[in-house]
């Protein structure tokens, strides 16, 4: 088992898909054990795939990669190949995906129990995870768009899993359809790069652009309808809409998608592709750009919000903005760890508030629950962690993934740029501590919800704790010593880098000022939301309200679309079909069928049914015709 | 010379006649210039030398055809006051004329290949009767079953159903 | 007899089994239902056994015409000289797939219409002519003979769609039939004026294709008469704007006919586009095709603007098919090899896709009796398997790798992307709004509430799952492993006049 | 001798005499007397051409013969409907059986 047969891990879940779509409403238990056991696989196949990469890796000139790939049509000189490329970043994204997958696998035999359709839920969810897994290995761009649409798809299924609501329908249909526009970008970018270098081969593509082969405007127009994909899937401004709203899937299914699959993909991609960014002029700065607004906007949103879901949903925007913000200060390992550390307390944010809705008994208003600690020891406990770990305390696993991501955007971009990203790091952690406290800190606002709330089953808590783990270790990745240790050349900065490896120094200006925002943020969110009058808080909503009120409603973007979509798109439909209704069929064609008709009706006339009359027309054509036949012969 | 003369005679005879057969006020007398008339075509493939084909003519013609003509139209008596002619005839002159414009500067100006003015090649009988039967014998079946076909259907039209 | 003649005699039983299949039905007594829908049944399955067998047979790297079949009908009179018209039989890298395609959706049609009672004898002979016609006009490379099938299969629908139809099945058949023979008065005309311009005295494809390439057809010529071609057959491709007839007339067509209307018989417009207009006429294609894609591009996105607010299930899928159909002459208008290959991709594709989902409305409304989607809601609940298969077919119709729209879609746009950037861009947002308007389909018909006036509606049947399950294999090959497809077509594609590698 | 030209005249005057006669006429019989005249007419164009142009093959004289055979059939069933539209019209005018149209 080598690194070549890194396809198995996404083979053994797509082929149980089949399985448990077929079969799966007849096995025991709808088969949710093979689900478990195809992610399990996965997750132990990706150490001896990790094994082995190592085990190849160049010390010396510190950049390794497997690829391997076969023929899949040929006509002329268009050939289509498909395959995997294996390096550094491919092994962080497995990292991701197959742990969180195994977590999610597990927290949702518990969670899921007892759901109509849960062998189709365990089935979609390998598919998923499959289709993620297929994303980050590929080789070509082609094979990358391939999956980035079942993986949209996939989404699509989970998000409408609960069909019966409406609200579910339509939040799946929004996710579809949005990121599905910013994909138009990516299949425009994907042709383009092809178009200027004849192959969808993601290195070579790199390699042509590095070796300034693409013309720069070319280059920047066509990496930049790929990165309108990036921000369809990653949910940046302004395709931002849909994430909250996929909320309405299974809450194991939000914490897939909010932590290892779907919107880790645009930065997945984004990151792979970021020499070509770096090429392009300008491409860098707007990645940046497109970074920071979201995090901002979405830092601020998440304030007004009271869905423990939504919260935490909005803080993923926030988090994704600042990938992209890593990635634009040109630091894919920033932008990567972020990824990770990020991918793992969210991941066990939202396994906790599902921990927290089945404790509850489906309950996911905060103003319904609070002082659930007591209840919910261990989900307590964990989401506590996590929570600090979100707000960006040290020594937990985020502090050290911003801390990186704060050096590069210094480095980068300077003052304005690293006290934006600060900023909304900032915002983070007060409304990640409201979040808490009011879940489960003081004093129950509801006595009925709280009396009936109790601890979740161990195949539920089990994932968390081993998150939780992670949320505290994962940070410490950064550290070369911890690297090599574990086999790899050194720290994160030397595994995944541009040009050239980084070693790890803590800047000791950057940390403090980093931990003193953070703190600062802790102890504001502490002190406004603390206790259970809202005094503070409330007083603070009326003092602005309408600032207030267009952070509730989400600064209206979603109505604007709404309005856009009812009076845009569908009016031109509405003309459309009353055009081709009314124009070319009632008009066009009827219409023509209506004058041969009419003609008829008038002609007919001609018609006196009087045999003489027919025959006196018959002698007047023939000598009209000989007449005229004689006259063109002369 | 004196074949000339006969064939001018004959002529002027059949035109008279044909004129009749369209111009005459009573029905019976058309009935009767039409067999004034067949004949003279008769007579005109006397003139050409098919006598086989006159002979036909005037028994298929003179006797049989009249007679069928006489017979429908003693059956389908006419109002002796109404009129013969149709509102259109003036203009069925006109077209008639024009026609008959056209026909004879035709025949006229067209410069037939051969020899026209010498007196016809008499077509003897045995060739009649040798293109007849074998060269176009299948037409000459398929003819005769469209006679029988006719006759049926003759039949059938003209009969008195029950209930008439 | 050599290899190669006895696969001719393969392609003549492919398009004999359907006229033998009338033929028995025709001394099959009418009261005899069931023995009429065996009859029909086996010969649906010899027909796709025949169509697999000629698309497997055919070499990959062969000639490009391969399994020929020459039989003089007419030479060496009046007009005609030497093989004047000859029923010349073959298959070319084009009409493999496309055959096929057409004994996937016969089969699938065939058995989809094992519950018509009313006249069922009547019906399938009918259904079978068409279908003869199809094989025909695909197998055919005698210009006379081409004609002659592409109206056996046009005339039956009229029939067809007026007595066993729905919703105003008087308007759409009527409307339909004279549009589809207004298109046929053009190609008449036009193959009159190609035959008298080349003046070879024959009706030979062939030595007509080398006319048009020597020289022989003039530039004017060809200038004047493609456009004749393109909108002949472009009527029944549902070439924007003569594209009225497929909303109304798939609104009316029985469940099996919508299904070889929308699967089979739109393809013969288009592959008419590729024989008569670019193999005859290279140059007027050459002069043409600008103007063909600006009409690709606009019935592209028109026909999916124009479903996106449509309420009934048929009128979605026949402007899905405007559409869709938008793209094969888009692919047919870049004149290059991976465009050309895509069109005909896309024939392919739309083919089973549209017959899967015309499948799945008849499977409905056999039912429910309505098709506005306004009635439905949450029939996930009691069709579930329904809503898998049409989910597919949706997911199909837009563009979801992995079934086979992607497959075609992905190497029209490349193609497109060649030569014409912009029309490109403006291709796939059309596929955006492919995706805006089936996922709103899904989620008023599907999903939500549940509304309990459904209650008793019955899952599909065991024939019509088998049929579905035919139509999404092959929806699944070709969107996963395309080389056999791309194999044929691409050589082939290559091989055509004025097509830029 | 007489030529051939004097014949077309001959049958040309015939021809448009029955055409007006079939122009002109109402009574059914009379206009099928005067379709007589026209096929007469034009039976004398064919033999005399045969005999003058084509005394070999004589194609004109054997179509006379089908001529007549084709016109009697013809009259007999023309009488026929003559007879059948009297009686159940009570007249034998043409114009006046103008129930085919519109």
């Amino acid at each position: 088992m080598g690194a070549e047969q890194a396809w198995l891990l996404a083979a053994i879940p797509a082929g149980v898909f089949f399985v448990l779509a077929l079969f799966g409403r007849y096995l025991p238990r709808g088969g949710d054990y093979l689900g478990v056991a195809a992610i399990g696989a996965s997750f132990v196949l990706f150490f001896f795939v990790a094994a082995d990469f190592l085990s190849f890796y160049d010390f010396e000139a510190h950049k390794t990669f497997i690829t391997e790939s076969i023929s899949w049509s040929e006509i002329g000189n268009f050939k289509l190949r498909q395959g995997i490329h294996v390096d550094a970043i491919t092994i962080v994204m497995f990292a991701v995906i197959t742990t969180v997958s195994l977590m999610v696998n597990i927290f949702s035999v518990g969670y899921m129990k007892g759901e109509p359709r849960y062998y189709w839920f365990f089935a979609v969810l390998q598919l998923f995870v499959a289709s993620m897994l297929l994303l980050v290995m590929a080789d070509n761009l082609l094979l990358v768009y391939i999956s980035w649409e079942l993986v949209g798809v996939c989404s699509f299924l989970l998000i409408g899993f609960y069909w019966e609501k409406r609200s579910a329908t339509e939040a799946a249909k929004k996710a579809f359809i949005t990121t599905r526009i910013g994909d138009v970008g990516l299949l425009i970018g994907i042709i383009l790069l092809w178009k200027e270098t004849g192959t969808f081969d993601i290195q070579q593509i790199i390699h042509a652009a590095e070796a300034g082969e693409i013309g720069q405007t070319y280059l920047f127009v066509s990496i930049m309808f790929v990165f309108l994909g990036c921000m369809g899937k990653s949910a940046q401004f302004p395709f931002h809409v849909w994430l909250p709203d996929a909320m309405e899937g299974p809450t194991p299914v939000s914490a897939l998608i909010h932590a290892a699959t779907m919107v880790v993909a645009g930065v997945y991609l984004t990151a792979r592709l970021l020499p070509i960014f770096e090429a392009a002029d300008g491409a860098l700065l707007v990645v940046t750009i497109v970074g920071l607004t979201t995090a901002l906007l979405a830092s601020l949103i998440a304030f007004a919000q009271t869905d423990i879901k939504r919260v935490l949903a909005y803080s993923t925007v926030g988090k994704l903005g600042l990938m992209f913000v890593a990635l634009g200060a040109g630091s894919p390992a920033a932008g990567l760890f972020l990824l990770m550390t990020h991918a793992f307390v969210k991941a066990l944010l939202f396994l906790g508030s599902g921990s927290v809705i089945l404790g509850t008994h489906h309950n996911q208003e905060m103003d319904k629950l609070g002082g659930l600690w007591k209840k919910m020891p261990i989900t307590g406990t964990t989401f506590f962690v996590a929570t600090l770990a979100l707000a960006g305390l040290p020594p937990l696993a985020m502090f050290w993934s911003e801390d990186e991501l704060f050096a590069s955007v210094n480095h980068e971009w300077g003052l304005w740029a690293l006290v934006l990203a600060m900023l909304a790091v900032f915002a983070t952690a007060i409304f990640m501590v409201r979040l808490f406290i009011r879940t489960f800190a003081g004093e129950p606002r509801d006595r009925q919800v709280h009396e009936h709330a109790r601890e979740t089953p161990l195949v539920m808590t089990g994932p968390l704790v081993f998150l939780c783990v992670l949320a505290v270790v994962s940070g410490l990745f950064v550290f070369n010593g911890v690297g090599s240790a574990l086999g790899f050349p050194g720290g994160i900065g030397e595994f995944v880098f541009l040009e050239e490896p980084e070693r790890y120094a803590i800047d000791w200006t950057l940390a403090g000022i980093s931990l003193a925002v953070a703190v600062a943020g802790v102890l504001i969110g502490a002190y406004v939301y603390w206790g259970n009058s809202l005094v503070r808080s409330t007083r603070l909503a009326e003092a602005m309200p309408r600032l207030y009120a267009a952070l509730r409603n989400k600064f209206y973007i979603d109505e604007m679309y709404q309005y856009v979509i009812d009076r845009g798109v569908l009016g031109v439909s509405y003309v459309v079909s009353w055009f081709d209704r009314y124009v070319v069929n009632d008009t066009g064609v009827d219409g023509s069928a209506q004058v041969t008709g009419y003609s008829g009706s008038i002609l007919k006339y001609l018609q006196t049914g009087r045999v003489p009359n027919y025959a006196m027309a018959i002698t007047l054509g023939v000598v009209g015709l000989t007449v005229a036949g004689l006259l063109v012969r002369a | 010379m004196a074949t000339e003369v006969l064939w001018w005679i004959f002529a002027v005879a059949t035109v008279l006649l044909s004129a009749g057969v369209v111009f005459s006020r009573s029905v019976l007398h058309s009935a009767i210039f039409l067999i004034g008339s067949l004949g003279g075509v008769g007579a005109m493939y006397v003139f050409l030398t098919v006598d086989f084909l006159a002979l036909v003519q005037f028994l298929v013609y003179g006797g049989a055809v009249t007679v069928l003509i006489l017979l429908a139209l003693m059956l389908t008596r006419t109002d002796a006051k109404e009129s013969l002619n149709g509102t259109q005839a003036p203009w069925a002159a006109l077209a008639g004329a024009m026609l008959l414009a056209i026909l004879v500067s035709a025949s006229v100006a067209v410069k037939w290949p051969g020899d026209i003015d010498d007196a016809p090649t008499t077509i003897p009988l045995e060739t009649i009767s040798e293109k007849l039967f074998v060269d176009f014998g299948p037409p000459f079946v398929i003819a005769s079953v469209l006679l029988l076909v006719a006759l049926v259907g003759a039949i059938i039209l003209a009969r008195q159903e029950e209930g008439e | 007899m050599t290899f190669d003649e006895g696969q001719g005699y393969a392609v003549l039983a492919t398009l004999a089994a359907p006229l033998l299949a009338a033929l028995i039905l025709v001394f099959i007594p009418g009261t005899q239902k069931m023995a009429v829908r065996y009859v029909a049944a086996f010969f649906g399955a010899v027909m796709l056994g025949l169509s697999i067998y000629v698309f497997v047979a055919y070499q990959v790297d062969g000639e490009q015409i391969q399994m020929s079949l020459k039989w003089v009908w007419v030479e060496n009179t009046a007009f005609l000289g030497k093989d004047g018209i000859v029923l010349n039989l073959a298959v070319d890298g084009i009409s493999a797939p496309m055959a096929l395609l057409t004994g996937v959706v016969a089969f699938a049609g065939t058995i989809t219409s094992w519950k018509i009672n009313y006249r069922n004898k009547d019906f399938f002979i009918l259904y079978f002519i068409l279908l003869a016609g199809v094989y025909g006009t695909f197998f055919s490379f005698d210009l006379f003979f081409w004609f002659f099938f592409y109206e056996l299969a046009v005339m039956p629908l009229y029939l067809l769609i007026g007595v066993w139809g729905s919703t105003r099945k008087e308007y759409g058949a009527m409307k339909l039939t004279l549009m589809l023979v207004g298109g046929s008065v053009l190609i008449w005309i036009g193959i009159f004026a190609v035959f008298n311009e080349a003046n070879l005295g024959t009706f030979d494809m062939q030595r007509l294709f080398a006319a048009g390439n020597d020289g022989t057809l003039s530039p004017t010529f060809q200038k004047v008469f493609f456009p004749m071609f393109v909108v002949g057959c472009g009527v029944l491709a549902a070439l924007w704007p003569f594209h009225t007839w497929s909303p109304d007339g798939h609104m009316s067509a029985p469940t099996a006919v919508s299904m070889v209307h929308a699967g089979v018989l739109m393809k013969l417009g288009a592959f008419g586009i590729i024989r008569l207009g670019i193999q005859m006429l290279p140059v007027g294609a050459e002069f043409w095709m600008p103007g063909l894609m600006v009409l690709g591009v606009t019935g592209a996105v028109y026909g999916a603007t124009a479903a996106l607010t449509q309420r009934d299930f048929k009128l979605i899928s026949g402007y899905s098919s405007v559409s869709h159909m938008g793209y094969v002459l888009m692919g047919l208008a870049t004149m290059n090899q991976i465009g050309i290959t895509g069109a005909v991709l896309q024939m392919f594709s739309h083919g089973v896709m549209t017959a899967l989902v015309f499948l799945m409305i008849g499977a409905l409304y056999d039912q429910a009796h309505t098709r506005d989607m306004k009635d439905f809601g949450g029939i996930a609940k009691v069709m579930p398997m329904w809503v898998v298969f049409y989910a597919i077919a949706g997911l199909a119709n837009v563009g979801l790798p992995g079934l086979s729209g992607f497959t075609a879609e992905f190497h029209i746009f490349v193609g497109t992307f060649q030569t014409y950037p912009v029309f490109g861009a403006l291709a796939i947002f059309a596929a955006a709004l492919a995706a805006t308007y089936m996922l709103r389909m899904f989620s008023m018909v599907f999903f939500g509430p549940f509304n309990p006036r459904w209650k008793d509606l019955k899952d599909l049947t065991p024939l019509e799952a088998m049929a579905g399950a035919l139509l999404i294999a092959s929806i699944v090959v070709m969107g996963v492993w395309w080389a056999p497809f791309t194999d044929r077509i691409g050589t082939t594609v290559a091989a055509l006049p004025g097509v830029v590698g | 001798m007489v030529p051939l030209e004097n014949y077309l005249v001959l049958s040309a005057v015939m021809f448009s005499l029955g055409v007006y006669g079939v122009l002109a006429r109402r009574n059914a019989v009379l206009v099928l007397m005067s379709v007589e005249l026209m096929l007469n007419a034009v039976s004398l164009n064919f033999v005399a051409f045969a005999a003058y142009l084509d005394p070999e093959r004589i194609t004109g004289a054997i179509f006379a013969v089908f001529v007549i055979t084709v016109a009697a059939a013809e009259v007999g069933l023309a009488l026929a409907i003559v007879i059948r539209l009297f009686r159940n019209r009570a007249t034998s005018n043409v114009d006046e059986a103008a129930m085919m149209k519109w």
